[in-house]
C-alpha cells in the first residue's frame, strides 16, 4: 500500500494570494499581552495596531488594547522619536502599565529610527515603567519570529549579564518554560500539570488568564493575569529552562537567540529544547525530562490520562488508518502536529506554512518516521492558493481526505470538498478557539476524538443511507 | 468608575450634553498611545474599493496590510468573488533595500494573467512611501501591456486619517471613471447609488425600490460592484451619496466634471430610507409616476414591518443604547431607529465626524447623553457603563468592550452579514437589538448582580 | 416577540415507533458496572445480556460482561430457581467478583420466579460474594427507572436498617451522592470538584473508570474501578446525601425508594435533592450546597471557571439568543437540558423523553422561568416518530433549529435537515460519547461551545458566501 | 494469562490441534451465567428477515427486543427503509395482565394504514410464549381485513437458540412464498440467492456477476428485499445458498416441496467465490454460453484485484489472526482468504458451529491452532493473547476484547457497512485488515512495549 512518491511539484508566484502567516509585529503583540500589566505600543501608523486588535479579538473575543505611536507625515519625514515618547508617556499615564512593550512597524524600522537609543535617553523606563523594545518589521520574517524574538528581549532585558544572582534557593526549584504560540487553554493545562508534579512555573508568555478573563464589575484598563516582571527577572535563578518547538530548536542551534540560550550562556541555566508536546509520544518526553528535573514521578493523573487515550487510539484505529491530511499553521505547530497525526496512523500528505525558516524539512525529517517522509509533501513560505493548489492537484488517491489547521483554510477546505479540523491560531469563524486543547495526553484525546468525529460525520453525512451506527 | 482618567488632551473630545458649553475639538489625527478605535489611510481606502467584486486588489508592502484584511467585510457578489482574495507583495528584507517596483510588476502581470480582472487597484502602504517605488509608473507600464485599467490607490498608512483613505479610493474610481473614453450621454430619471457597500445584500435590497419607484440605477459604488459599471457612472442624471462621506469626494468630482448634482441620505431606519426615496423621486418631478409610485411602496413596505416592530417595542421600551460608529451620519441614523424602538441614546460618538455632525448629533440627543470624538476603550466602557447602557452598536473592536461590561450589542460595522437597511433591513436591525437585549444571559453578568459585593473580576 | 402558543397537538399512536427509551435491565447493569468488582447477571434468556452487552458497547467502547441464567423453554416451565443458582455459581467461580448483581427481565418477572426467596436460602451471598437483587421487568418504566431501582436496592442491600453504626468520626465528613445517569466525564468531573473542596464522597455507581480503562497488559476479569462495597457499606455514616435529578426528587417527594431516602429513613442521613448541575445556575446551586456542607468556600479554581463561562456567553449571547431547540432523552437529563438551555436564551420549543414519569411536566415547569413555558411543548412517553411528526407539524417560526440530545435521534435530524448536538446516553455513531462533559462550569462552557459552534457551522456551510469571520 | 481459568463445564468446547484428541462438544445451549456471545431465537429470526425492506416489521413485546435492534444492521435497500423503523407493541404492565392481543391488532391496523407496507412480520418475544396471546389468530384477523399477508414469527427468545430463530424466519418465509397462488413456472437458468443480506450492498455485486454469466435472479432472501420478489422464489430452477446455515432450512423445504434443488456456497474470498460462481455455472451446463462467460468474468475481476492484493499482502505476511464468527461456515472462507493474504490463523471459533463444521476447520488449521465452540470473553482474551495475534476478526461484541489487549479488529458481522463479498469485497476486506494491522498505534499499547515492565493497566 505505499503510494508511489506523490505529486510534488508545488506551482509558484511573485505575488502572495491568502497569506498563510502575519506580519511580526502581532506576535511581539501577543507576547506583550502575556505579561502582567504590560501595555503593547506599536512604534508606527495607526492602522496597524488596529488591524491587529481586530485580528487578536476576533480569536479572542477579549479586549486587546494595543497602542499605537500614530506616524504622521512629518514624523516619517523627521523622525519618530518625538512621537513615540508622546505615546510612551500617554500610555503610562493613561494605563499605569508596569511595562510597555514597544514592537517597531515596518514603518519606523526603515525610516531607520533608532528606538534603542531613544529607550536609552529615556533610561528604559518612564515612572517605574519598564520600556522594552523588541523589533519587528514585518518585512523580514512571520508573526512567529516577532514572537520569540519578544520573549527573548524581555528575557534579555530583565536578565542582563552583570545581574547579581540576589539568591539561589534550593528548596524552589522553579524551572522556566518557553511554550511559544500555544492557545490559552494549552497554557491552563501546562501550569495545571506543573502544579501537580509540586513544581513552580515560570512561562513566559502566559496570556491565559488575560486573553480569556471574567465579565468584569467594573472596567479594567489593563486585565488581570500574565507572567509577573518579578518572575522574569528571576528566570536567572530557575534551574532549568524549557523552550518548546523543533523549528525553534534547529535554529537555536544554528545561534539565533532564544531566551533559553540567553539564560544559558549568561548564567548557566541549562535548557532543554523539545517540540511542542501534541501527542503521547511527545508528551512522554515532555513528561520524561519534567521527572527527571523537578525529580518527581509522573503524577498517577497523567497515567490515567495517558493510557485512557492509548485506548482511544485502539478504538478509533481503524477511522484513521491511512488517512490523508493536509496540516497548515506555523512550522512549529505543524512540525509537533504531523508528528501527532503520524502516530496514530494519518499520512501528513501535505505539510504547509507561510514560515520562512530554513529548518521546516529538517525538523519534519526528525519527527516523521522514515517510511512516512517519502509520502509527504513539505513546503514553507507556501500561501493558500498554493496550498489549494498543490492539493488539488494531486492524484485522487494521494489527495488529503482532511484539512487540519486554523480557521483561514475554510475556503479552500469548502473548495476542496474537504472536512476540516480547526486547530492553531486564529479561530475566526468559530467560539471557543482559545479554548482548543493541544497539548498533553489530554490535548491528544480531544484532538484524536475531534478527528475521528470529523471523519465519522463526513461518512454519515455523505452517506446516502445514515446509518446510526458506525 | 473613578478609576478611569481622561487623557487631557483627550478632554475636548467628550461632551455631556447640558453639562459645558458646547466646544467639540474633532478632525484630529489620533494621540499617540491612545489606543484609538480608527485605523489607516489604506483602510479607508480597502473599504470604499474593496466591493468591486472583479477588479484584481493588489496590497503593495509587507504582508500584515494583506493578511489582516482578507475577506473581512461582508460586501457581497452577485457574480465574481476576486475581492475576496489578498493579494500581496509581500515585500521582504532585499525589496525594501532594492526596491519593490520590479516585483510589482511581475506580481501584477502574473495575477492579470491568472485572473483575468476587468481593473487593477494598487494600494501603496507606509513603506512604499518610504522606499520610493513609483508605482504610478509600473501601473502605466501594465495598464499598456495588458489593456486593462490599472490604478494607484495612494493609501500609505501614516499620511492622514481614514478619510484621507476614501479620498485616495475616490481618486482611484475617478480615475477609473475618466478612463471611459465614449461620449457621455444622460439616461433620464436614473441615478448612481453612492457610498452603499452591499454588506449582507443591502445593495440589492435598496436596488429593488428603486425599480420599483421607475428610477434607473445606472452603477452602484461601490456595492455587488463591476469595473465596467463603474466606467458608466457618468451617465447618470444623479447621485446619491450614503454614509457621512466616504464617497462624498467622488460626488464632487462627478458634479465638477460632468456637471452632475447629488443628494445625501441615509438607508437605514424607516425615516430615512422613506426621506432618501423621496428626495430622490422630488428630484426627477418632471416623471411624476415616480412620485406616485414611491408613495405607494413606502406605505406597502411600512405596513408590513410595523407589527413585528411593535411586538418588540413592548420589550425594548426604555432601554438605553450606546452608539459609537465610524461616520456620525450613521449615528444620526441609529438615533432615530432608536427611537422607532423605544430605546434612548445615552452615549453617542463617531471615529470621524465632524463639528458640524456633532452638533447635529448634539440637538438629537436628550440631556445627560454623552458625545465622543475619536474615542478609546476606557473611554467607552466608562461612559457606556456610568450611562447604563443596555446596549452598545459598534464594530469588532467595540464588541468586548461591551461584552466585558455585560452590555448588548450589535455589530454595525462592514464585518456584519445582515442586511439593514431600508425597511425589511429595520426588521432584521430590530430583531438583533431585541435579541441581544432580551437576552437572559445578562442577569449572570457580575454588573447585574444583586448584592453587587458578588464580585466577577476575580 | 412573543409568538402566540405553539402548535400542541402531538399525534399518537398505539406502536412505539423508533423508541426514545431502553428497558428496566439496562439501567441496573449499568449500575453494577459501576461498583467495584460487580458483575451484572440478568435472569432471563441470553439475547438480553448479549443486547445490551452490545448496546452498552457501542457507547462505551469497553468490554461490558453480563451474564445471563439463560432461559429455556423447560426453565420457563418449571421456574428459572435452578438456572439462577447454576448461573450465580459459575459467575462467581468465573470472575470471583465482590458482588453479582441481578436483575430480572420480563420472562422471569412474569413466570413469577420469587428471586428474593432464592437468594435468601443461599443467604444473599456466594463464597464472599454478596447477591444483591433487583426487580426490572421491562413492561414496567425504563432503564431509568431500572438505574434508580438498582442503586437503592444495592444501598438497601448494604445498609440493613438493624446495621449498627461501628464509627462515625467527626473529621472525615464524607458526603454520599447519587449522580443518576451520567457520562464518565461527568462523574471523573464531579470527583474532582469534590477533591478540591477537600471532601470525601461516596459516588453510586461510579463507572468512569471501569468503562473508560486503558488498554491491557493481561486481560482482566473484571475491569478496575467502581464505588468499593466497603465505601457502600459506610454511607449510613456519611454526613449527608445529595442526589441528582428533578423528576426522581418530585418521585421522591410522592414516596418513591430513593437511595438518599433509604439512608435518610433508617439512619437520619439528611438528604439534598437538586437538579442536575447542567449550566451556570443549577451549578452555582450544586456549589452552594456543597460549600455549606463541606463548611469549605467555593474553591477559587470554580471561581474562575464560572466568570470565564458567564464571560463566554456573553460572547456568543447573539448567536443563540431566541434559538428554538428540541431536547430529548431521560427525563432528569432533559429537564437540567432545558434550565440550561433557557438560561442562554434558547427556547426548548420541544422537551420529550420516552420516560414514562407523571413528574416530567412538573419538573419543566419549576425549572422554566415563567415567560417561556408557554412557548414549550413538553411529552413524555414520547417515541422518535412522534417527535419527528410534531416537529415538523410545528408553523416554521415555531420549528425547532436545533436538536440536542443522544445519538439516536439522527435520522429524525437528518430527515428535517436540522443541526444536530450530541449529549446524553447513548451517543453510538461518533466516539467519545463517554467523554462529554454536560455538568459543572466546564460542562456548561464545552455545551454552549458546542451548541454556538454547530448554529455556526449550519450558517457557514448553508451560505452562499461562506464567510471566513463569524 | 495464567490468571484466567476455564470453566470446567466448557473444557470439551476448546480444542487445541494436536494437543488432544478431537472430541469437540458443541451444539448446546449455553452455558448459564458464562456470558455466551450468542444471542437469542428472536434475534436468529430478525437478522434473516430484517433486509426484506418493504415489510412491516412489529417486535411484539416489552420496548427492550425493538431499541436494542433498531437500525443496527448495514442491509440496504434500493427503495423502500420500513426495515430500518423499529416498531414495538412496548407492552405495559396492564397488557402483561389483560394479554396484549388487543393492542397487537390496534397497532398492526394503524401501522398498515401509516405505511402502507406489502407484509407484515410480527416477532414473538419471550413474555409472548408466556402471556399465551394467540398472535397467529390476530394475524389472520388482520391479513383477512387488510389484504396483505401478515405473518407471526415464532422467535420467543428463551425457545432455543439464535439457530432456531433463523428457522422460525425460514417459516415465516415459506408461509410467504406458498402464499403466491399462481401456478408454478420454472424460469430456465434461474436462482434464488439464499442467505445474503446485502450487507454494505454484497447482494449488488453478486447479483451483478449472475447476471455477467447470463443466470437470471429471481429473488434473493433477503437482501434488497422485496415481498413480491420473495414470493416469486417459487419459480427459480436453483436455490444458491450462502452463509452457515441461516437459510438451508428454507432451502430443505423449497427442495421438498417444489423440487428446487440447492447447494450450498460462499462469496468470501477470490477461492470460494470463484468455486460458488463456477459451481452455479456448472449446475447450468445445458447452457455452455454460462460457463464460458463466468470463467471469462473470473478471470477479468481476479486480474483487476491481484496487483493491489499482493502489494499488502507484504505488510501483512507472517502476521497472526484470531477468528470468531457466528457460522463456521464463515470461518472457514475467513481462513482461506488470510492465506491470500499471507496470514496465518491461530485461534478459529463460532457460536454456532457442528461436530461436522469442527472437523472441517481442525483440517484447515495449522498445529496448535485453537478452536473454540460458543465461547465467551475471558477464553477469547486468554487465547488470542497467548497466541500472540495481530489481528481479531469478528463482531461487536468481540470488538472491545480485540482492543483492550491491543489487537487489531475487522468487524466481520452484521454491523459493517463495507461489502466484504466477491473480488471487489475482497479488496477491501484486505484493506480494512491492512489498515487495522499496519497501524502504528499498536507501538504504544501496553501488550506491544518493550520492556514488558511498562505497566498499561493502572
Amino acid at each position: 500500500m505505499t503510494p508511489s512518491r506523490p505529486y510534488k511539484e508545488t506551482p509558484s508566484y511573485t505575488a502572495t494570494q491568502n497569506a498563510c502567516k502575519l506580519c511580526t509585529p502581532l506576535g511581539a503583540s501577543l507576547v506583550f499581552q502575556g505579561i502582567e500589566g504590560c501595555v503593547p505600543l506599536l512604534h508606527g501608523s495607526q492602522g496597524c495596531s488596529t488591524y491587529m486588535r481586530r485580528y487578536l479579538i476576533s480569536h479572542f473575543k477579549e479586549p486587546v488594547d494595543i497602542a499605537s505611536s500614530n506616524f504622521t507625515e512629518e514624523t516619517a519625514v523627521f523622525g519618530g522619536g518625538a512621537n513615540l515618547k508622546l505615546a510612551i508617556e500617554n500610555v503610562a499615564r493613561q494605563y499605569a502599565p508596569s511595562m510597555i512593550g514597544i514592537a517597531t512597524t515596518c514603518l519606523s524600522e526603515t525610516i531607520g529610527d533608532d528606538v534603542r537609543l531613544i529607550l536609552n535617553s529615556m533610561d528604559n523606563s518612564i515612572n517605574g515603567t519598564a520600556l522594552v523594545h523588541v523589533s519587528t518589521p514585518s518585512y523580514s520574517g512571520t508573526h512567529v519570529d516577532g514572537f520569540h524574538g519578544a520573549v527573548a528581549a524581555v528575557v534579555d532585558r530583565f536578565n542582563p549579564a552583570d545581574k547579581r544572582i540576589v539568591y539561589r534557593p534550593k528548596k524552589k526549584k522553579t524551572i522556566n518554560l518557553f511554550p511559544g504560540m500555544l492557545s490559552n487553554e494549552d497554557l491552563r493545562h501546562l501550569k495545571d500539570i506543573f502544579e501537580d508534579f509540586h513544581t513552580p512555573v515560570t512561562i513566559l508568555p502566559d496570556y491565559s488568564e488575560r486573553l480569556e478573563g471574567p465579565s468584569w464589575q467594573e472596567y479594567q484598563a489593563i486585565q488581570k493575569g500574565g507572567t509577573t516582571l518579578s518572575a522574569i527577572e528571576k528566570m536567572n535563578v530557575s534551574v532549568h529552562s524549557m523552550e518548546f518547538g523543533a523549528v525553534l530548536a534547529l535554529a537555536a542551534e544554528k545561534g539565533q537567540a532564544t531566551a533559553g540560550g540567553i539564560l544559558n550562556k549568561r548564567f548557566g541555566v541549562s535548557c532543554t529544547r523539545l517540540p511542542i508536546p501534541i501527542g503521547v509520544k511527545a508528551t512522554d518526553r515532555f513528561l520524561d525530562i519534567l521527572s527527571q528535573i523537578s525529580r518527581r514521578p509522573v503524577p498517577e493523573r497523567y497515567k490515567k490520562e495517558k493510557w485512557r487515550v492509548v485506548d482511544t487510539y485502539v478504538d478509533g484505529n481503524k477511522y484513521v488508518s491511512k488517512k490523508r491530511a493536509l496540516i497548515y499553521g506555523e512550522e512549529d505547530f505543524v512540525v509537533s502536529m504531523a508528528g501527532f497525526l503520524a502516530e496514530v496512523g494519518i499520512i501528513p500528505v501535505l505539510c504547509a506554512s507561510g514560515g520562512k525558516s530554513k529548518t521546516f524539512k529538517a525538523a519534519l525529517e526528525q519527527t516523521l518516521p522514515e517510511n512516512l517522509i517519502d509520502q509527504v509533501i513539505i513546503q514553507n513560505d507556501m500561501d493558500f492558493t498554493c496550498m489549494e493548489e498543490t492539493a488539488a492537484a494531486m492524484p485522487e488517491a494521494l489527495r488529503p481526505e482532511l484539512i487540519i489547521g486554523n480557521s483561514k483554510g475554510y475556503a479552500m477546505a469548502r473548495r476542496l470538498k474537504i472536512p476540516m479540523v480547526r486547530v492553531g491560531f486564529p479561530i475566526h469563524d468559530r467560539v471557543g478557539g482559545s479554548r482548543i486543547l493541544h497539548v498533553g495526553y489530554k490535548g491528544a484525546q480531544q484532538l484524536f476524538d475531534t478527528i475521528v468525529n470529523a471523519i465519522l460525520t463526513e461518512k454519515q453525512t455523505e452517506s446516502r443511507i445514515g446509518y446510526s451506527y458506525m | 468608575m473613578t478609576s478611569i482618567s481622561v487623557l487631557k488632551q483627550r478632554e475636548k473630545q467628550i461632551y455631556q450634553k447640558g453639562k459645558q458649553p458646547f466646544e467639540m475639538t474633532c478632525e484630529t489625527k489620533s494621540l499617540a498611545g491612545a489606543v484609538s478605535q480608527r485605523a489607516c489611510v489604506f483602510c479607508g481606502s480597502r473599504v470604499v474599493l474593496y466591493p468591486i467584486a472583479d477588479a484584481l486588489h493588489l496590497i503593495h508592502g509587507p504582508i500584515g496590510c494583506a493578511s489582516y484584511t482578507w475577506d473581512i467585510r461582508g460586501a457581497q457578489s452577485s457574480g465574481p468573488e476576486l475581492h475576496r482574495m489578498s493579494f500581496s507583495t509581500d515585500l521582504s528584507e532585499t525589496d525594501i533595500i532594492y526596491g519593490g517596483e520590479k516585483k510589482l510588476k511581475k506580481a501584477l502581470l502574473e495575477l492579470i494573467e491568472k485572473y483575468s480582472p476587468k481593473a487593477a487597484f494598487i494600494y501603496c502602504t507606509c513603506i512604499v512611501g518610504i522606499i520610493g517605488d513609483d508605482v504610478d509608473a509600473v501601473c502605466r507600464q501594465v495598464e499598456k501591456e495588458t489593456n486593462i485599467p490599472v490604478i494607484a490607490v495612494h493609501s500609505e498608512g501614516f499620511k492622514g486619517t481614514k478619510k484621507d483613505g476614501y479620498k485616495a479610493a475616490c481618486d482611484a474610481l475617478f480615475s477609473l471613471i475618466e478612463r471611459n473614453k465614449a461620449p457621455r450621454v444622460t439616461i433620464p430619471d436614473s441615478i448612481n447609488i453612492l457610498g452603499e457597500f452591499n454588506i449582507g445584500g443591502e445593495t440589492w435590497i435598496i436596488k429593488k425600490y428603486y425599480e420599483a419607484m421607475g428610477v434607473k440605477v445606472v452603477s452602484v459604488i461601490t456595492g455587488d460592484g463591476r469595473v465596467d459599471e463603474v466606467m458608466q457612472a457618468r451617465n447618470a442624471a444623479l447621485n446619491v451619496v450614503q454614509c457621512s462621506g466616504s464617497v462624498t469626494h467622488l460626488a464632487k468630482q462627478m458634479e465638477k466634471e460632468y456637471g452632475i448634482p447629488f443628494i445625501r441620505v441615509s438607508y437605514f431606519g424607516i425615516e430615512d430610507t422613506s426621506d432618501a426615496l423621496y428626495q430622490v423621486a422630488v428630484h426627477f418631478k418632471k416623471t411624476p409616476e415616480i412620485l406616485k409610485k414611491t408613495r405607494e411602496l413606502i406605505k406597502k413596505e411600512v405596513k408590513a414591518i410595523v407589527p413585528s416592530l411593535e411586538t418588540m417595542k413592548k420589550d425594548l421600551e426604555g432601554k438605553k443604547a450606546a452608539i459609537y460608529v465610524g461616520g456620525a451620519f450613521k449615528a444620526f441614523s441609529l438615533i432615530k431607529a432608536l427611537k422607532t424602538l423605544g430605546m434612548e441614546v445615552v452615549l453617542a460618538g463617531s471615529q470621524t465626524g465632524t463639528k458640524e455632525d456633532y452638533e447635529v448629533l448634539r440637538q438629537m440627543c436628550n440631556e445627560g447623553t454623552v458625545i465622543l470624538d475619536d474615542s478609546n476603550p476606557l473611554e467607552l466602557a466608562k461612559y457606556s457603563v456610568e450611562k447604563d447602557a443596555d446596549l452598545f452598536i459598534g464594530g469588532v473592536k467595540e464588541r468586548p468592550i461591551a461584552y466585558k461590561m455585560g452590555i448588548g450589542f450589535c455589530d454595525h460595522n462592514h464585518e456584519r452579514k445582515i442586511p439593514l437597511v431600508g425597511f425589511e433591513g429595520m426588521v432584521n436591525f430590530a430583531k438583533e437589538v431585541h435579541g441581544t437585549v432580551t437576552s437572559p444571559i445578562w442577569d449572570l453578568v457580575p454588573r447585574r448582580q444583586n448584592p453587587i459585593g458578588k464580585e466577577g473580576a476575580i
